[in-house]
This record gives C-alpha cells, sequence and structure tokens, in this order.
C-alpha cells in the first residue's frame, strides 16, 4: 500500500494563503488506510485551517470532501463541478491522485496535502515500513523474502556492510540490519548457499533509473474500436 | 450581559467524567459558569473533528474530560481520548495556533475537587490567549 | 420534520426555581419547533408526578421528550419506565442534568445560569429532532455454563456460589487433585482458546491430550499465583531456596532441613519485578513464630527492605522478635548477596545495626509469589489483558471489583495478584455470584446505542478492529467491517477512530454531537 | 604481478607490510598532504587516502594521491560506492591508473546521513564486493561491466576492507572469502580491539584457507584519551572497545604515551598472529605519531624495491 504523510499544516496554510475558494479532497483509498488522507482527515483539516483564517482574519472559503480512488480519472469526474468550482484544489491524496486531478484539469491549479512516502507494510497500527521501493526486477526469492534494496540504506546486494552492529543498521540504530535478516532467515531456512557466491551488479533499468515506467498489459487494454464503442476518445 | 466570559466546552464521558462533575456540585464546589458540556459514551467516542469544530464554532478552550486510563469504564477509551486530544494539539501547534486551548484531563468518580481545577485552569488558558478570532474579549 | 417534543422541567425538590426563571425556560421551549408540550413537575422522583407525564405524552402523541432534571442515573429508570407506557421510545428521553451543570455550581450567578440553562435546553432539542428510535433484540443463551478456570480456593468458592444462581458450574484444574465443588470438575484440563462474546462464549479446552471445545455462559479466571514458582537472582544461586508456601507445608510435615532459616522478602532485591505482597508478612510472621516455637535452637532471621506489617501482625512481630526470632532491614544500595561460588553463605549488611551480617543457610525462604504463568495463555485465549505484574487486568471499578473489561469474564483471586487465602475465597465467592447471576439470565440483551457501518464508505483498514477492546467489529464476507453488536458495549472507540468515517454510533453520531456543541456554542455566554 | 606497487611487492617477498592512513583535507590547499607525505615517507610501504570518509567533503583521493606520489609516497585510493555510479567508478578507476595509482582499496562507503551533506542523494549503484568484482574483470579482462572491451586495460592492485566485529559474526570471514572471489588481492581490517574476538576470526579465515589467497592487514588505531575509547565502544558501529582497555586508558597518568605504547603492543600481538601479513596505522588525525609507533613496533627499516 501506498504511505502517506500529511504535510506539516503551517506549509498547507502557506500554500493556500493567497486563494479565495478552496477544496480539499481526500481518497478512500491507500492514505485512507494509512491514516492520512480519508474523510476524517480532510474534514479535520477543514476545521483546522478555518480556524487559522479566523484567527488570521483571513476570508477564505473552504470545502472538504472525498473519492473513492483519486488516481483513477474516473472517480475524479464525479466530482468534476467542486474542483472547478474553487480557485485551488488540495489533494489529500497521494502524488499520484493530486497528478490525476492536474492532469484532467492543466488550467486548475492542484496543490499536494500529504507528503507521499513509502509503499509500507502495516507493522502494528499506526506505524508502516518501507519493504518495497519497486525496483522492477524482485530478487526476493535469493534473500530469504527480504528485500535488501529497500530494507538497506546502502541497498547493498552483498551486505551486511561493517557498520552493522547487534543486528542493527549503522544509519539508524532501530532498525534492523536487512542483511542480518537475510542471513538469518536463509540461515533458518537451511539456504545459506544462496549468499555464498558473489550477487553480480543489479540490472537497474527496470527501475526509476530507466526512467519513467509505464506497465502495459496489452491484453487488457482497450482498442482504439472499444474506445470509439464507448463514447471514449 | 456584561463584560464577556471564556466561551469553554467540554466533552464529558458520561462515567467517571460526569460522575466527578456531578459529585462536584453536589458536593457544594462552585466552578465558571461559562463552561458548556457535552455528554459522550466515551472520550474515545470523541473526534479531533468534534473539537476542532467547537473552536471553529467560537469555543476558546476545548477540554474533554474522561476515566481514569488504568480505570476506564471501556478500558482504552480514554486513552484514545488522550491520542485524539494530542493529536488535535498537533495541529494546533502546526498553525501556530495554541495547543494549550485543548486539553485532556482524566478524573475519578470519587474526586470532587478535580473538575472545578479542571474549569479554573482552562479558564486561566482562556485569559491568557484570550478569544481564538483575536477581537479580545 | 415531525418531532413530537415534550420538555418536561422538574423543579428538583424546589431547588431549580430558587436561581432559574422557570417561566422563562418554560416560553423558550413552548416557541420551539416540535416542541408540543411543556411541562413543570415539583419533582420526578415522585411516581404520581410521572403519571401526569404519561397522560400528557399519550394526548399530545408525543414520540420524544427532554427532561430538565438531575443526574441521568437517578432519574433515568423510572422515568424511561413511564415514558414507555406512553410509547416513547426510551432512547429518545433526553436528560439534561440541569440541577449538577447549572443550579447547584452557579449560585452568586443567576443570570448567566439562566442563559447557561436556556443554552442546554435549546441545544438538547436540537439533538432531539436528529435522534432516532433505538430497539433492544435478545439472543439466547446456548447453555447456563459457568465455567471456572482453577479450582483453588477462590475457584471453589466461585463454584459454590454460582451454582446457587441454578447455572451449570464446571471447573477446569489443570493438576489432577481432587476437589469438591458442585457442579462438573475437570481434572488436567486447561483453557487454551476461545471465542465469542458475554453470554455465548465458545472455549476451547485441553483435558489431558485431548482438545474439547465447550460453551459457556460466564467464565471466571481464578488461575492463583505463581505459588510455586521463584523468580529472581537468589532463587537461582542459593540450593534450598524455598517459596514461603512451601516451606509452610514442609514445617507441617517436620521436613524442614537443619541449619538457620533465613525468611526474606523477595528472591530479586535488586530488580523492581516482585514486589512483596502485603499479606505475605502476615504469613512470614506467622510461619517464623511458628518455626521457632518447634525448633527453638534453631536461628531464624527475617530479611527485608520494607515491613509493612498492621493490625494484629504488629503483635505477631513483637511475639517473633521476644522468641527470638532475627530482623534485618536492608535497602537497595547494598543488596544482600550470595556468592556462586560459596551458595551457602549469605552477605547482608544490617541497616539499623551497621554490620555486615554473614550468614550460613540451612534453608532460605522468600515471601514474595509471584503471578502464575497460565495467565498468559488465559489472558490470550479470552483476549483480556493483564496487568504488568503478569496478573490479569482488573476491568472500571465501575463494573465491579472481581470484572474484566470484558462482560461475562470475571476474575478473582490471586490471577489478579497473589493474595491470602481469606481474600481469595471473598473474591471467589464475589466473581461466583457474578458469573452465576449473569449465566442465570438465560438471554443476552443488546442493541440500542451500538456502532453501526456505512459500508459503501468502508476502506476495510482494520483501524477499527484493532482499536475495539471488545472484539465486536470484523471484516465481514462483503470485505467490509461490520458490527458485532451483541459484542458492541456502545462507546464509540471505532467511531472516532475510522479514518474513512465510515461509522457512526447510534445516537451518538457526529451530526448529532456538533449540533449539540454548536448550539451551545450559538447561545450567549 | 598484477600491479607492480610497492605494497605488492612487500607482499610478494614475504615480508610484514606496514600501511598508514593519510586524511584529505576540507579544503583545496594541498599543503596538509605535502607536510604529511613528507613526514611519513619511509615509515609505512603504502598510505591510504580516504574518499570523502565519513561522508564529509574532503579534497578528492584521486587528486590527494597524486599530491602525495610528487613526494615520493606510494597511496592507496578508497573508492566508495556511495557518490559514484558504475559509468564514474569505472571511468575514475581507468583514470587513476593512468595518473599512476596502482592500488585502489574499493569500499561500500559510509552513508551520507553521518556527514555533512545530509541531504545528498546516494548512489549505491555497486556495493564494495560488486566493485571488486567489477574491477577485477576490468583489469584482468579489460571489460566493463556493460560488456564493452578496453585497449588498455588498467593495472590495479586491489583491496578491501572487513570488519570481523560486526554482525552476523559467523557471516564474517564468509563474507572475506566473497571479497576473495569477487579479486581482492589485500584487505584491511577494522580497527581491532578485542584480540580473542580477533583471532577467533582469524581461525575461521584460515580454516577456509583465505590467509593463503589474500593478504591480511590488521587495523590498529592509537587512541589519544579514554574519552576516545569510550566515544569507540559507545558510538561507533560495528566497533568492538573491550572494558579493560577503557580502564586502561582511564588509569593511565599520561593518556597519550598509553595509548601508543597500547597500540604498539597491540600490534606486536598482531605480528604473531597466523595470516596476518601485514599493520595497517588509522592515526586519525594525529599522523604525526605514525613513525614513533612504527619505529617502537620494531618494523623499520621499512624495505625499498627501487635500487
Amino acid at each position: 500500500m501506498i504511505v502517506a504523510k500529511r504535510k506539516p499544516l503551517n506549509e498547507i496554510a502557506e500554500m493556500l494563503a493567497p486563494y479565495k475558494k478552496v477544496t480539499i479532497i481526500g481518497c478512500r483509498s491507500c492514505v485512507a488506510i494509512c491514516l492520512a488522507g480519508g474523510e476524517k482527515e480532510v474534514k479535520m483539516l477543514v476545521s483546522a485551517l478555518k480556524i487559522k483564517n479566523k484567527r488570521d482574519g483571513r476570508k477564505q472559503q473552504i470545502e472538504g470532501t472525498v473519492v473513492e480512488r483519486q488516481c483513477e480519472k474516473e472517480w475524479v469526474q464525479e466530482i468534476e463541478d467542486e474542483i472547478l468550482d474553487s480557485d485551488v484544489t488540495l489533494s489529500m491524496a497521494c502524488s499520484l491522485g493530486a497528478q490525476t486531478i492536474g492532469d484532467m484539469y492543466p488550467k486548475h491549479l492542484t496543490f499536494p496535502g500529504l507528503n507521499t512516502g513509502i509503499f509500507g507494510v502495516p507493522e502494528e497500527q499506526g506505524v508502516w515500513s518501507e519493504n518495497c521501493v519497486g525496483c522492477g526486477n524482485c530478487i526476493i526469492h535469493t534473500t530469504g523474502g527480504i528485500c535488501p534494496i529497500a530494507r538497506c540504506a546502502k541497498s547493498m546486494l552483498n551486505g551486511p556492510c561493517g557498520g552493522s552492529a547487534n543486528r542493527k543498521c549503522e544509519v539508524n540504530l532501530e532498525v534492523d540490519c536487512a542483511w542480518s535478516a537475510i542471513y538469518d532467515r536463509l540461515k533458518l531456512q537451511n539456504r545459506l548457499d544462496l549468499i555464498e557466491s558473489v550477487t553480480p551488479a543489479k540490472d537497474w533499468s527496470a527501475s526509476h533509473s530507466g526512467g519513467r515506467r509505464v506497465i502495459v498489459r496489452e491484453d487488457a487494454k482497450l482498442t482504439q474500436h472499444q474506445k470509439k464503442g464507448k463514447g471514449v476518445t | 450581559m456584561t463584560e464577556p466570559r471564556p466561551k469553554i466546552v467540554g466533552f464529558c464521558c458520561e462515567r467517571h467524567g460526569m460522575d466527578a462533575v456531578v459529585l462536584a456540585a453536589r458536593s457544594g464546589k462552585q466552578f465558571e459558569v461559562s463552561v458548556r458540556l457535552v455528554q459522550v459514551p466515551c472520550t474515545g467516542r470523541v473526534d479531533g473533528m468534534h473539537i476542532l469544530r467547537s473552536l471553529e464554532e467560537g469555543a476558546d478552550a476545548v477540554f474533554v474530560l474522561g476515566c481514569l486510563e488504568k480505570n476506564c469504564y471501556y478500558d482504552t477509551g480514554s486513552i484514545e481520548g488522550r491520542k485524539r486530544v494530542g493529536y488535535v494539539k498537533q495541529m494546533l501547534s502546526e498553525l501556530g495556533l495554541e495547543k494549550e486551548r485543548v486539553e485532556m484531563f482524566n478524573a475519578a468518580s470519587s474526586n470532587s475537587w478535580v473538575f472545578p481545577e479542571i474549569v479554573a485552569k482552562m479558564v486561566e488558558v482562556v485569559r491568557k490567549f484570550g478569544p481564538v478570532g483575536g477581537e479580545k474579549r | 420534520m415531525n418531532a413530537k417534543i415534550q420538555v418536561v422541567l422538574c423543579k428538583c425538590c424546589s431547588e431549580m426555581p430558587k436561581l432559574l426563571n422557570i417561566a422563562r425556560l418554560e416560553k423558550l421551549a413552548s416557541e420551539s419547533g416540535n416542541v408540543l408540550s411543556v411541562m413543570t413537575l415539583d419533582g420526578l422522583c415522585d411516581g404520581k408526578e410521572l403519571t401526569q407525564i404519561v397522560a400528557e405524552a399519550r394526548a399530545k402523541e408525543i414520540d420524544r421528550a427532554i427532561v430538565l432534571a438531575c443526574q441521568k442515573k437517578d432519574v433515568s429508570p423510572a422515568l424511561i419506565k413511564a415514558y414507555r407506557r406512553a410509547g416513547v421510545n426510551e432512547y429518545l428521553v433526553g436528560i439534561v442534568n440541569i440541577r449538577e451543570e447549572v443550579v447547584l455550581p452557579h449560585t452568586a450567578e443567576p443570570e448567566r445560569a439562566q442563559t447557561k440553562a436556556e443554552t442546554k435546553l435549546l441545544a438538547a432539542i436540537a439533538r432531539s429532532r436528529l435522534l432516532q428510535p433505538l430497539e433492544r433484540s435478545s439472543e439466547d443463551m446456548k447453555t447456563r455454563n459457568v465455567v471456572i478456570v482453577g479450582g483453588g480456593v477462590a475457584g471453589q468458592a466461585a463454584a459454590r456460589e454460582a451454582a446457587k444462581y441454578g447455572v451449570h458450574t464446571i471447573i477446569l484444574e489443570k493438576t489432577g487433585k481432587s476437589i469438591t465443588a458442585p457442579g462438573v470438575v475437570m481434572p488436567r484440563a486447561r483453557l487454551i482458546g476461545g471465542k465469542g462474546y458475554g453470554g455465548n462464549f465458545e472455549l476451547r479446552i485441553k483435558v489431558g491430550e485431548s482438545v474439547e471445545d465447550l460453551g459457556a455462559a460466564s467464565i471466571v479466571v481464578a488461575s492463583g499465583g505463581g505459588w510455586a514458582t521463584l523468580k529472581g537472582a537468589l532463587a537461582k544461586t542459593v540450593k534450598g531456596a524455598l517459596p514461603l508456601y512451601e516451606f509452610y507445608q514442609k514445617l507441617q510435615l517436620d521436613q524442614v532441613p537443619a541449619g538457620t532459616v533465613v525468611f526474606m522478602d523477595t528472591p530479586d532485591p535488586a530488580g523492581k519485578t516482585l514486589k512483596v505482597q502485603d499479606f505475605a508478612w502476615d504469613d512470614t510472621l506467622e510461619t517464623a513464630i511458628e518455626l521457632k516455637k518447634k525448633r527453638p535452637d534453631t536461628a531464624v532471621f527475617v530479611v527485608f527492605q520494607e515491613m509493612r506489617a498492621s493490625g494484629l501482625s504488629e503483635l505477631a512481630y513483637k511475639e517473633a522478635a521476644e522468641i527470638g526470632v532475627k530482623f534485618v532491614r536492608y535497602d537497595r544500595s547494598a543488596t544482600p548477596k550470595v556468592d556462586p561460588k560459596d551458595p551457602t553463605v549469605l552477605t547482608v549488611k544490617d541497616l539499623s545495626q551497621g554490620e555486615v551480617l554473614k550468614i550460613k543457610l540451612g534453608a532460605m525462604v522468600f515471601a514474595s509469589i509471584p503471578a502464575s504463568q497460565d495467565n498468559q495463555i488465559i489472558a490470550e485465549a479470552l483476549r483480556i489483558p493483564m496487568s504488568p505484574d503478569g496478573g490479569i487486568r482488573r476491568g472500571s471499578i465501575q463494573r465491579g471489583p472481581v470484572s474484566t473489561p470484558k462482560p461475562g469474564v470475571f476474575v478473582c483471586g490471586s490471577a489478579l495478584f497473589p493474595k491470602s487465602r481469606d481474600v481469595a475465597a471473598a473474591e471467589g465467592e464475589a466473581a461466583g455470584k457474578m458469573a452465576g447471576e449473569f449465566a442465570a439470565r438465560g438471554s443476552i440483551e443488546y442493541g440500542g446505542i451500538v456502532a453501526q457501518v456505512t459500508q459503501e464508505k468502508c476502506s476495510a483498514c482494520l483501524t477499527c478492529v484493532r482499536t475495539c477492546p471488545y472484539e465486536a467489529p470484523f471484516i465481514g464476507t462483503a470485505t467490509k467491517a461490520e458490527i458485532r453488536v451483541q459484542a458492541c458495549q456502545g462507546c464509540g472507540m471505532c467511531v472516532g477512530i475510522c479514518p474513512s468515517k465510515a461509522i457512526e454510533l447510534l445516537n451518538y453520531t457526529d451530526d448529532q454531537i456538533m449540533t449539540e456543541s454548536k448550539t451551545l456554542l450559538g447561545g450567549d455566554f | 604481478m598484477k600491479a607492480g606497487s610497492n605494497l605488492e611487492k612487500v607482499f610478494e617477498s614475504g615480508q610484514f607490510a606496514v600501511t598508514a592512513e593519510i586524511g584529505p583535507p576540507q579544503s583545496a590547499n594541498p599543503a596538509p598532504l605535502t607536510h604529511h607525505a613528507k613526514m611519513l615517507k619511509g615509515y609505512a610501504d603504502a598510505f591510504n587516502l580516504t574518499d570523502n570518509q565519513t561522508a564529509v567533503v574532503r579534497l578528492s583521493s584521486i587528486a590527494s594521491a597524486v599530491i602525495i606520489m610528487r613526494e615520493g609516497v606510494e597511496p592507496v585510493i578508497q573508492m566508495t560506492c556511495r557518490d559514484r555510479n558504475r559509468i564514474a567508478l569505472q571511468s575514475d578507476l581507468l583514470g587513476a591508473a593512468a595518473l599512476g595509482v596502482k592500488n585502489v582499496l574499493c569500499l561500500t562507503g559510509d552513508h551520507q546521513t553521518f556527514g555533512n551533506e545530509k541531504g545528498a542523494k546516494n548512489v549505491f549503484d555497486f556495493d564494495s564486493i560488486v566493485e571488486l568484482q567489477v574491477f577485477n574483470q576490468l583489469r584482468i579482462q579489460g571489460k566493463q561491466v556493460g560488456g564493452e572491451v578496453l585497449k588498455d586495460p588498467p593495472k590495479t592492485y586491489l583491496g578491501c576492507a572487513e570488519n570481523p566485529f560486526a554482525t552476523p559474526y559467523e557471516f564474517r570471514a564468509f563474507r572475506l572469502a566473497k571479497k576473495v572471489v569477487a579479486g581482492a588481492d589485500f584487505c584491511q581490517t577494522q580497527a581491532i580491539f578485542d584480540m580473542d574476538m580477533f583471532e577467533m576470526w582469524m581461525d575461521e579465515v584460515r580454516a577456509r584457507g583465505l590467509d593463503k589467497k589474500i593478504h591480511i592487514l590488521a587495523g590498529v588505531i592509537p587512541m589519544k584519551s579514554a574519552g576516545a575509547a569510550r566515544y569507540m565502544k559507545n558510538k561507533v558501529p560495528g566497533m568492538i572497545v573491550p572494558d579493560h582497555i577503557v580502564d586502561r586508558m582511564k588509569g593511565a597518568k599520561d593518556a597519550k604515551e598509553e595509548g601508543i605504547k597500547l597500540c604498539v603492543e597491540q600490534i606486536e600481538h598482531l605480528k604473531n598472529v597466523k595470516g596476518v601479513h601485514g599493520v595497517h596505522i588509522m592515526a586519525v588525525a594525529w599522523e604525526e605519531m605514525v613513525p614513533r609507533i612504527v619505529e617502537m613496533a620494531g618494523l623499520l627499516p621499512r624495505p625499498n624495491f627501487e635500487s
């Protein structure tokens, strides 16, 4: 799941200050689940900004609404009026949602209300950890199911580095050393042979280094003919 | 009406919280008249939005009053309440507003002195910071 | 809006008119929308007055009421009964605590008190319009079993008391020892799992080697203390280390080894893990005296940090000192030590004398008792919380002193925290009564103010499932949250935390709560 | 001979090697490098030039190497994977070789959060083992990681580092083996204070026959004070300083002298550990003490292959 965090409110307030009509749009998908941009957060943000405006004597109209999945055009379209009726839209979805609105309404201003963070796994309520960076070429079958690209600060393929103390990462002593964990897991599985040989240089071209990535499922794509049939251009 | 009074809203659980209010009154304690209580079953029911809306709609300060954390009728309700208040405090700080305007309190039903103290404390907060809107009362 | 509201002003034993202008309140009420009836009564506590209300409510076809009186608890039962007679849903009867919130605490400021009362009345009317009638349902209990985990002093007492309610008691005793108690006693039986809610629990138990299912209407946890276990550094080092309880039994059987006997508070004097129970001092002194009397030549020491001997045990302390029991006080800065190389000598600095004693040990007896290790398994099986001491955690005192936070599960004796037999027996009786009474009801009442999910809004994020202490929310077959209403206690924690605002607490909805606060803020202060 | 460096010759001649460190300055001024080179010449066989150590921006290690070479001193350049991708690393290796630098130490690198550019974007295209493997292939086959074959491959003597004191301990000798396979010729260890633990590691190393395949230089750090000992014990990840060492430093009348003495004793001890082919002295910001330590440890004169 995509895990995001609300931007500091002063930053949001500053971003929105010059505009008279603001629409804040939440999302019921990932960011609701990670408690960053669901209906509750949107409502609280609207109220908090109104208090701030009251304090500063600023006249600003602020509305809040939520869509099912902000990264999908069809859902965004449902609130088109609210978006276009405002001077600026603050997206409380991940950056995908914000960019979807931006791409759909290029003349309209859409600002991010969240800092999009990680592909996170909920360790416990309120704690999400980055276990994948979407490198595009998964190798965790060889590393005991633990991703060294995401979970090691140096993305080492032949770790652990010399800074691993008490099986913790030198960069953050609270965080487990990914390679210690890989070692332990493989030992448990009796598969240490997997890290006996040198893992060669990784091909990063499937990652973001290869440029903006697009994943296509040819058989799912609608043909030009189908699209016309549905009245979509 | 003569001079204006601090507008204080309290979200109060109907267990130990309300009992502490009742006991204070029955023990002859007096407290600031301009405190307005909203009864909720448990402070775990309180949503940050309720607190923020109250500030938005004119409250100068808002408090939440629940059971002692170790003796909460709904076990963990007042812990939840505390966390909700904490989150609102953080939001207020981020906006440069006084987080002291919002507070969580806990009471045992047998404490007659707690509630008047809470009210006094919130009155003091409003005295210090004035109304949210800026114009002095 | 078709709400038909009746407003009742109770003079509260004539206190109200002293401060408030009743006529103004009556006028305000009658001028408010949806209010069809306004009545002022001398005192609601009077049955005759209630009859008047019912008559008027019937006549005006009232469907909801607001009563300005005192604390809800005091007026509620009789009032609700009365309104039920008038066909008014009990959840539509709102009680505004005018007495304790306005009349009593604001005697010096009648004008402002009046304003406050008026605002509170308006807020109550505004909220009342938004309320909906709620129903309660009931579910039959599938069994009348009261399952008692543990057949010790507390467990036996619980069984005796519960049985008086005509329920079926079942004691799960982990040992094979024979127990005399009503109902069924299952030896070598342990609780290993469970689901369900108060009234209809489905337990999983292990009897000998076989695993069985067992239904229960209510449960008493009487798992006792860790009487036979000793934890701590000294217990490990000293060869003849014994818990007080075991030493006492040996003394009865004349099996106490020869040599000096040292009674000490805890085997972990430097740590914070083991506290010494108050009663342990009574038993320590009693045992020391008995030992000294039986074997006057034996040197007996009592080594302690802080002794809380009160009442009769103060006398025991005197007696012990007189017959030659030596008392040695130490503190945390110089804790008694036993050298692992020579585990037969205890070195301790006596604070009162200032000298360092080296005591050659015959036996060493520790007074503190750790919690039972079974508690962890039981707590996990029933999903009830534990205390930091390793005991089962009590529920709020308002639910009763032998309650757990989970309705239908009670706890007594040393399962809470090690305690004396007398107290354990008394708690066992109390828990047995509670559990017996609970099971004897035969059905579970539920509903009313419970949480309700708007599934279209639910993201199935599990936040409610993780937060609820009662396991009421669950993700149902539609992969959306649902509320197990029989388990829902109506606290609203899931409602307050739901990130999608997909849950509401009936009659405490956001709209209802915020309408009330908004109206309160809209009035004069 | 792989590169024909002085260090390589010392090892090949079977003599006990000494390397030391010269920290490049946090400035564009070459003077401190020249100063240290002059001072230390003849007291060690080669000198490591650190690569923006602990992620603090310093004069580049290749440039530093060239500066000390002017004074007739042999460099070992450290190359970390933190700041350069495979294009830059391979390019810099070619460049260094062209400038006459023969020893390269391959390192993953300290994370940027330890340094003075915490906001940096790190690279870590490789880790140290991949770096070794790529450089080894480049020097032997002249083949880049991408497959391109170069006409004049670099002649480089490849080193690595290893830390016997980092967890999981049981993986450490194993990891050295990977570095040997990847192409490392020599290995400088993390500073050793806990001799027992080091010897346990060496037992493992010898059991795997690694001491025959790679020249191990045991790392030592002379300490200036008890505070330094405590700092390394508590604050430096992957470093183990036993209590008796901290106590000894604490009890010393002249901590600096005690630190030197301790270091010399450690070298004496390490000389006798089977499979240890040299010492690596990391006198961090205390380079002037190296000559004394080397002399007291009886490691003078250093071999000279020039004549």
